[in-house]
């Protein structure tokens, strides 16, 4: 968001900058940053009391934790911050990538099945924002029935076939790729970070974004095309899955129409708990970043410590819930 | 007609609040103000916008809570919370219509109070309490039809018929006349004198110091959240008011724009159609101020927003001529590109983002002058947003404060500001100073003026009689989409220009 | 697709109208060739078949069950989505005088009585044979091991995981189980989940994995690898003998695994139906031969999925 | 005393079947239920002749959504529904007693729909955020309750019974649906409560001002909503004799499209409990028929995306805005040509 250096807001503090008497202040700043601190809590403690959390090895099955569903869920900060909720099929879409990718690089080369893999995610980028954003219909509901239509065709056409590559082949070194002692997915995820980062903060389109996504009419009134912006923002969503799709595939060296259940979700989970805003106009890219670290340090150190499936879910869900809650507070705070 | 100087002078006070204090973050909205009504009374309250009357009003109905201060009736202090007041008799008509658009007439007027049977609604009642209230205000309406198809002057009287059907004792209105005509005006001041007749009290807020002075005893003026003095009105005049509103000599310079030599023609619409407009022909000239007149409903704003390509056209052709080049209007970013700006009705849903700063709103048209290569140039835009806020008198000028915490007269500067940065050639604004203050009304007025001055073609839709007289060199008249006569600042008077409104056909040059 | 018109009473061409209620299909490596090798068999012995797929939804299988029942077909092959949720639809089958065989998942003991017959493997033999593999190469001393679980709450998982811990403390009780995981039938997240438990656990202290299928093992598998692992020094198990389990144990990094034939499980589902339509007398189950596969004999067993 | 007269009012028997008409927010959904109608009618007219079972599976896809139509008439959506179906299951299968199962059963469902409300309404959460991290969490306690395989009830017996054909045909589950759409439309529609849904979603603010108890408003909606969720988790294992905790995966996008199907505007204040149950019909209808004619999943999915899709652009306003662009395109060539 813009800042006016050269102007000081005393008493009348602006809704973002936390409220008048220091007190409130106080709580809304810490709430509002809570993520960031617990995170860095999360951390510390998990190099402390977790057995193994800190060692080398286990920083790499972090990161590949960490990169595809963090991939995803940059991308949909894009859409949740135009106020458009979430973008269901992203799972479709990472898994079309990812099979497209190994199934179709043998005859037309990683490159080539890359390149299709590329019009896909333009397709379906294209139908989600011009329904959305032309159409003026609801993105849930949108995104759910391409969802419907993708995976059915994907599965259609696949079957449950597993497609892997050859063992040492470009891919399969892809994913085993390191990068000092970080896999280089973990890079691939940073640089997607960087670069919607700067997309998001610094430039006209993501700032038509947030813009949109705080008034749509006073956005499309200003001479904005807002239909391109949304499309613009489900373009982007579809590119980040495509690549998370290519991580994903190149990790395992498989693909198969089934990989990437319940990325949806998970993915806005990281968006939320990571303090962006579903109705839109804030939040950053760096928020969801975090996001992800925390959820993806949280399930690696309940694998590390033996806790079952169950828990893992029953835990994950109970901090969601807290995450949110907090968050809530703060804006609670903000406003008092 | 009676006029409330004759109502008898000794009656026992209804409401009364004292020492209310509501600060919102570290603003102080309303600062130790107190006031008093009697039975029979119309109180006006007055000042600038941001002086505090909504929420002050807010405050009185029991919605927003004071930091300190009470309010009490018939001298018993109320609990906080609405439904307190409710039943205490405080009836608050909203400045911003509230009212549920898929519910019916009916279930609108006595919502929160629906009569029942085990829960049951008992439509039977309903439907007559409604009806009883429309009646003693006096407006015909479908009970069964939903507010989303009534007229913005019907909901208007809605939303009073449910204050009515409450029989409350005290009757307050935040400018109730703001989307109003003349005549519907006209209609309500009288009402609200029959209701006072009968012993209710009424709380009146308006920026029109005529209406004011017509129906109301005494005024509360508040300036900056205080109260600045209680005048009766028998007892001075409008300008004495608006000076201790304003808090400063402002002469109103209320002569009418001579008729600037026109220039080249800059706006040409042809045969335009949409939705409830019928076919309409105008042109505007570089320096020329048009004003578009008529009742609320008459299809004004549709009618600018068809011309300009806010909202599509059925049918007919709109050009804009600058340095000699002709361009069609198709659509409305190319008419934003081509170097039109428009000022719409629904200021909070469609002029502003609430939540942005104020210098985010402004930058949001000026995005191409203010970014190089696609990226935002955050240093220039601090200083591009503050020139901009210091021309149109934003107060107080801090472009990071969020849109939404300025009153309603601050924002609409805001949103002319916002169109200021791109040197527009073409200036459409509807309703350009509803609900906005004597003191800001004026600055716009004189903006205007020195923009058709630069050259700049300006058109102008507005419901405010004196307004379009005053800043118009030509005015078309519209009813049911299509224009009635075109009138010449001679021509023009408030009667002239309500005979074409009403549809009576005169004679007209052009 | 297949059976386009099964719905009505007579078949068309006169064969046996069958229904098959699976709870997978072609979102599954396995459901896919099982419904191909289905097909065929179909085709073969002129049976219309109309197939649905339940996803594992018990309820939705539930009311797939009933609309077979509706269409008054001759017999019903039923992969139960959840074994214990199938009664209700058995005796309205019974009721309706339409036999009814289970495939590839066996109905639990006390509903025996109201199928015909089931073909398929011992899921729960399936984990008996694993728990073998392990055990044999673990030798007396025994050793500690972790399973790397098919889908949470999946049936198939459930049973191969009942069986293998029952073997092992039948015949195999120096084999400790210290750690399981979930790993969806999903490579990467067997991977993941793998070389998490090689961290928390310690790769010393764990002397073998059983992945309860190959997909999961191939994870496994390269969980150690890229840990610097030589994964003949831990003896991976999984089940399938499919594409992409074979070749690591005919390279040897993957110690051993089961071979599941889809192939067998459709034909037979279709086969034994139609002799419960006949009125032949049939044995309880007919197991699918599970042969155990090592470097030695996988060549001889060419994957099917 | 004078009166004003701010609009004509049509009037006419015409009219005013014209403005009820518009005033209806089921159009599209009757259309497409009347196309599944005559589809299967001329493909699979034994979904008619077994509209016992077909009936089963609108009870099975419409139920949830009746209760999920509540929340998002006020506006607000339940993720979680799906899996309060599936714990509500599992808690009514490990509790011996069938009838005390059903009882605390159908009480845990009241239980979750209060924790949604009171995370959304008391401190602020956005309902679709609060109730995706219940969708995590009630999902997880249902697989810890029941250590992650079905809980077959201990009283099979009765729970045989209660699946059998009650009327005709006729499941209990069937019966069960049809009482609960009844109870739920007189209460949105007829009840004072229920009516002021539409405000709570209509125009909060003015709600509130009005001195509508919005909150407790709130409240009802979640936990009659929850209440359904667990309704249909508690007759799923009763026909079942089990419970499954990976139960009700399709349940919340099944329900979903039913409810937008069925013309319910997501942003409250506008649509109906008949239009969800249009909307559950034409959804289970063709489901049925589909099965009948052995069509695959994914055919299905394709299928029920691409009404999806349809129905949801096909909202009028999005209509006109399409139209309006329609016309500019249009214009803009006839410019060109000019
Ligand atoms: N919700 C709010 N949050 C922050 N500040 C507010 C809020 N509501 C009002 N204010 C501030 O309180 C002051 C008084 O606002 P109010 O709306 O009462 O003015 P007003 O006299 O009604 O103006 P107008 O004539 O434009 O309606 C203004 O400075 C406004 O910015
Ligand atoms: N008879 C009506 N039916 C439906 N909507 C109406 C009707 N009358 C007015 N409205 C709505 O109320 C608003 C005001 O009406 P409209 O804009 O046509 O009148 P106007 O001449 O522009 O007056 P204003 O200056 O108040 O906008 C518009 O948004 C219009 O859609
Ligand atoms: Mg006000
Ligand atoms: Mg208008």
């Amino acid at each position: 968001m813009t800042h006016t250096e050269i102007i000081k807001t005393p008493t009348l503090a602006s809704t973002r900058g936390g409220s008048g008497n220091s007190a409130s202040k106080m709580v809304a700043w810490v709430a509002s940053r809570g993520i960031f601190i617990f995170t860095a809590v999360l951390l510390v403690f998990s190099a402390i009391f977790v057995n193994g959390f800190a060692s080398s090895v286990n920083i790499i099955d972090v990161f590949h934790r960490a990169s595809a569903i963090g991939i995803v869920a940059i991308g949909m900060t894009f859409v949740v911050i135009s106020a458009n909720y979430i973008d269901l099929s992203v799972v479709a879409q990472i898994a079309t990538s990812g099979v497209i990718l190994m199934a179709l690089s043998p005859t037309y080369g990683v490159l080539g099945a890359m390149a299709i893999a590329l019009f896909f995610a333009l397709l379906y980028g294209l139908v989600n924002g011009i329904s959305v954003g032309f159409l003026k219909a609801n993105a849930v509901v949108v995104t759910l029935g391409t969802t419907g239509i993708g995976a059915g065709i994907l599965s259609l056409v696949t079957g449950g076939t597993i497609y892997y590559g050859p063992t040492g082949g470009p891919i399969d070194a892809f994913g085993d790729a390191r990068v000092g002692p970080f896999p280089l997915s973990a890079f691939v995820l940073i640089v997607v970070a960087i670069v919607a980062g700067i997309v998001l903060s610094r430039t006209k389109f993501g700032f038509m974004i947030r813009s949109y996504g705080s008034n749509k009419q006073a956005t499309r009134l200003a001479g904005v095309n807002s239909g391109g912006v949304v499309v613009g923002a489900f373009v982007l969503t579809a590119l980040a899955a495509m690549i998370a799709g290519f991580v994903l595939a190149a990790y395992s060296n498989t693909a198969v129409s089934t990989m990437s259940e319940g990325y949806d979700f998970r993915a806005l989970a990281a968006v939320i708990i990571g303090g962006n805003s579903l109705f839109g106009g804030r939040g950053s890219i760096f928020r969801t970043f975090i996001g992800v670290i925390f959820i993806s340090v949280l399930s690696n150190i309940l694998v590390l410590s033996g806790f079952s499936f169950a828990w893992q879910q029953l835990v994950t869900g109970a901090v969601i819930v807290f995450a949110v809650a907090l968050d809530a507070l703060a804006r609670k705070a903000e406003k008092r | 007609m009676s006029t409330a100087r004759d109502a008898q002078p000794v009656r026992k006070t209804v409401i009364e609040a004292h020492d209310i204090v509501k600060r919102f973050g570290g603003a102080v909205a309303v600062d130790q103000v107190g006031i008093t009504v009697a039975a029979g009374e119309i109180h006006a309250v007055v000042g600038e916008n941001g002086a505090g009357k909504s929420t002050l009003m807010r405050i009185l109905a029991g919605i927003l809570t004071p930091d300190s201060g009470g309010v009490s009736v018939d001298g018993k202090l109320l609990e906080p919370g609405a439904k307190a007041s409710l039943e205490a008799g405080i009836a608050l008509v909203h400045q911003e219509l509230s009212l549920i658009p898929e519910m019916t007439v009916a279930e609108n007027i006595l919502l929160g109070v629906t009569p029942t049977k085990f829960g049951v609604i008992d439509s039977a009642r309903q439907r007559k309490i409604a009806g009883d209230a429309l009646d003693q205000i006096g407006v015909s309406v479908d009970l069964n039809e939903p507010v989303s198809r009534l007229s913005m002057a019907l909901r208007q009287f809605v939303e009073i018929a449910r204050a009515v059907a409450r029989n409350p004792r005290v009757l307050i209105l935040d400018e109730p006349t703001a989307t109003l005509t003349p005549a519907e005006t006209d209609y309500l001041l009288s009402m609200l004198q029959r209701l006072a007749a009968r012993g209710l009290a009424i709380i009146y807020i308006s920026h029109r110091i005529p209406e004011v002075f017509r129906i109301c005893e005494r005024a509360t003026i508040l300036r900056d959240g205080q109260v600045v003095e209680v005048m009766t009105i028998a007892e001075t005049s409008p300008n004495a008011v608006i000076d201790k509103m304003v808090g400063r000599e402002l002469k109103l310079d209320l002569q009418t724009r001579r008729v600037a030599d026109p220039g080249a023609v800059v706006l040409s619409a042809r045969g335009i159609r949409a939705a409830r407009v019928n076919g309409i022909d105008l042109d505007v000239r570089a320096g020329e101020i048009v004003g578009i007149g008529g009742l609320v409903g008459a299809g004004r704003s549709e009618l600018v927003r068809a011309i300009i390509g806010v909202d599509p056209r059925t049918a007919g052709t709109a050009t804009i001529t600058i340095d000699g080049e002709t361009k069609n209007i198709n659509g409305y970013g190319h008419a934003v590109r081509s170097g039109i700006a428009f000022i719409p009705e629904e200021r909070r849903t469609e002029g502003l983002a609430l939540d942005m700063t104020v210098a985010e709103n402004i930058t949001l048209p000026n995005r191409a002058a203010l970014s190089t290569g696609g990226f935002l140039q955050r240093g220039k835009i601090a200083e591009f947003a503050m020139r901009l806020a210091n021309t149109v008198g934003l107060r107080p000028p801090e472009v990071d404060r969020a849109a939404g915490q300025y009153s309603g007269g601050n924002q609409q500067k805001v949103v002319i500001a916002k169109w200021l940065g791109r040197e527009p050639k073409l200036i459409v604004l509807d309703e350009p100073t509803r609900g906005v203050d004597v003191g800001a009304k004026s600055e716009i007025h004189r903006l205007l003026r020195e923009l058709a001055d630069q050259g700049t073609a300006v058109l102008v839709v507005s419901s405010d009689l004196p307004e379009l007289l005053e800043l118009s060199d030509v005015i078309h008249v519209v009813r049911d989409g299509r224009i009635m006569g075109t009138l010449s600042p001679d021509e023009a008077n408030e009667r002239s220009v309500m005979a074409l409104a009403a549809g009576e056909r005169v004679a007209s040059s052009s | 697709s297949n059976g386009a018109d099964a719905g009505s009473d007579a078949g068309t061409d006169g064969g046996y109208n069958v229904y098959a209620l699976l709870p997978q299909g072609n979102d599954q490596p396995y459901g896919t060739n099982y419904l191909k090798a289905m097909n065929a068999a179909a085709a073969d012995m002129g049976v219309n078949l109309t197939i649905t797929n339940a996803e594992y939804d018990s309820a939705k299988q539930a009311n797939e069950c009933s609309v077979a029942i509706a269409s008054k077909p001759d017999g019903i092959i039923l992969w139960p989505a959840a074994v214990d949720t199938i009664r209700p639809c058995l005796e309205a089958a019974k009721a309706a005088g339409i036999p009814v065989n289970a495939s590839n998942s066996d109905v639990l003991p006390e509903d025996k009585s109201l199928v015909g017959t089931y073909t398929g493997p011992s899921n729960d033999g399936v984990g008996r044979a694993a728990a073998k593999l392990i055990g044999d190469v673990l030798g007396d001393k025994g050793g500690n091991i972790i399973i790397v679980q098919g889908l949470s709450g999946n049936s198939t998982a459930i049973d191969r995981e009942a069986g293998f811990r029952d073997e092992l403390a039948a015949s195999y009780p120096n084999v400790t189980v210290i750690g399981q995981q979930p790993g969806d039938w999903a490579k990467d997240v067997a991977l993941t989940v793998t070389s998490e438990m090689l961290t928390s656990l310690g790769e010393e202290n764990i002397d073998a994995i059983y992945a309860v299928d190959d997909t999961m093992a191939a994870g496994a598998i390269e969980a150690m690898e890229n840990r610097g692992i030589d994964p003949t020094t831990i003896p991976v198990v999984g089940t399938g003998n499919t594409e992409l389990g074979q070749p690591n144990v005919l390279s040897g990094k993957q110690y051993g695994t089961l071979f599941q034939s889809p192939v067998w499980d459709g034909e037979n589902a279709v086969k034994y139906i139609v002799e419960a339509i006949d009125g032949k007398t049939l044995e309880p189950n007919y197991f699918m031969p599970v042969p155990e596969i090592t470097k030695e004999n996988a060549a001889d067993y060419p994957a099917e999925w | 005393m004078s009166t004003i007269k701010l609009q004509e009012t049509q009037t006419g028997t015409w009219n005013r079947v014209k403005n009820t008409v518009a005033r209806r927010t089921e159009g599209r959904a009757v259309v497409l239920l009347i196309l599944v109608i005559v589809v299967i009618a001329m493909q699979q007219p034994i979904v008619f002749n077994a509209y016992g079972v077909s009936l089963a599976r609108v009870a099975l896809v419409g139920m949830v959504a009746l209760g999920l139509t509540l929340v998002v008439l006020q506006g607000e959506l339940d993720l979680s529904v799906g899996s309060t179906l599936a714990l509500t299951g599992v808690v009514v299968a490990t509790i011996p007693d069938l009838g005390l199962g059903i009882i605390v059963g159908l009480i845990t469902g009241l239980v979750i729909g209060a924790l949604n409300a009171f995370l959304i309404v008391i401190v602020g959460v956005n309902s679709f955020i609060a109730t995706l991290g219940t969708l995590f969490a009630l999902r997880g306690l249902a697989f810890v309750l029941s250590d992650g395989r079905p809980v077959r009830v201990t009283d099979i017996d009765s729970a045989l019974a209660f699946g059998r054909q009650l009327l005709g045909p006729l499941t209990p589950r069937v019966l069960v649906f049809i009482l609960l759409f009844i109870a739920l439309h007189f209460f949105i529609s007829r009840m004072r409560a229920g009516r002021e849904f539409y405000a709570v979603g209509g125009n909060r603010q003015a709600a509130i001002d009005a001195g509508i108890p919005v909150k407790l408003r709130l409240f009802t909606a979640f936990m009659l909503c929850g209440f359904v969720a667990a309704l249909a988790g508690v007759i799923n294992t009763l026909e079942l004799t089990a419970a499954d905790p990976t139960a009700g995966s399709s349940v919340l996008l099944a329900s979903f499209a039913a409810v937008i199907i069925g013309g319910n505007l997501l942003n409250g204040g506008r649509g109906s409990l008949v239009g969800t149950m249009i909307g559950a019909f034409a959804l289970g209808l063709m489901q049925v028929g589909l099965t009948f004619a052995g069509t695959p999943r994914e055919v299905q999915d394709v299928l029920i995306g691409i009404i999806l899709l349809v129905a949801i652009t096909t909202e009028p306003n999005n209509l006109r805005a399409l139209s309006g662009r329609f016309q500019r395109l249009t214009q803009r060539k006839a410019n060109a040509s000019a």
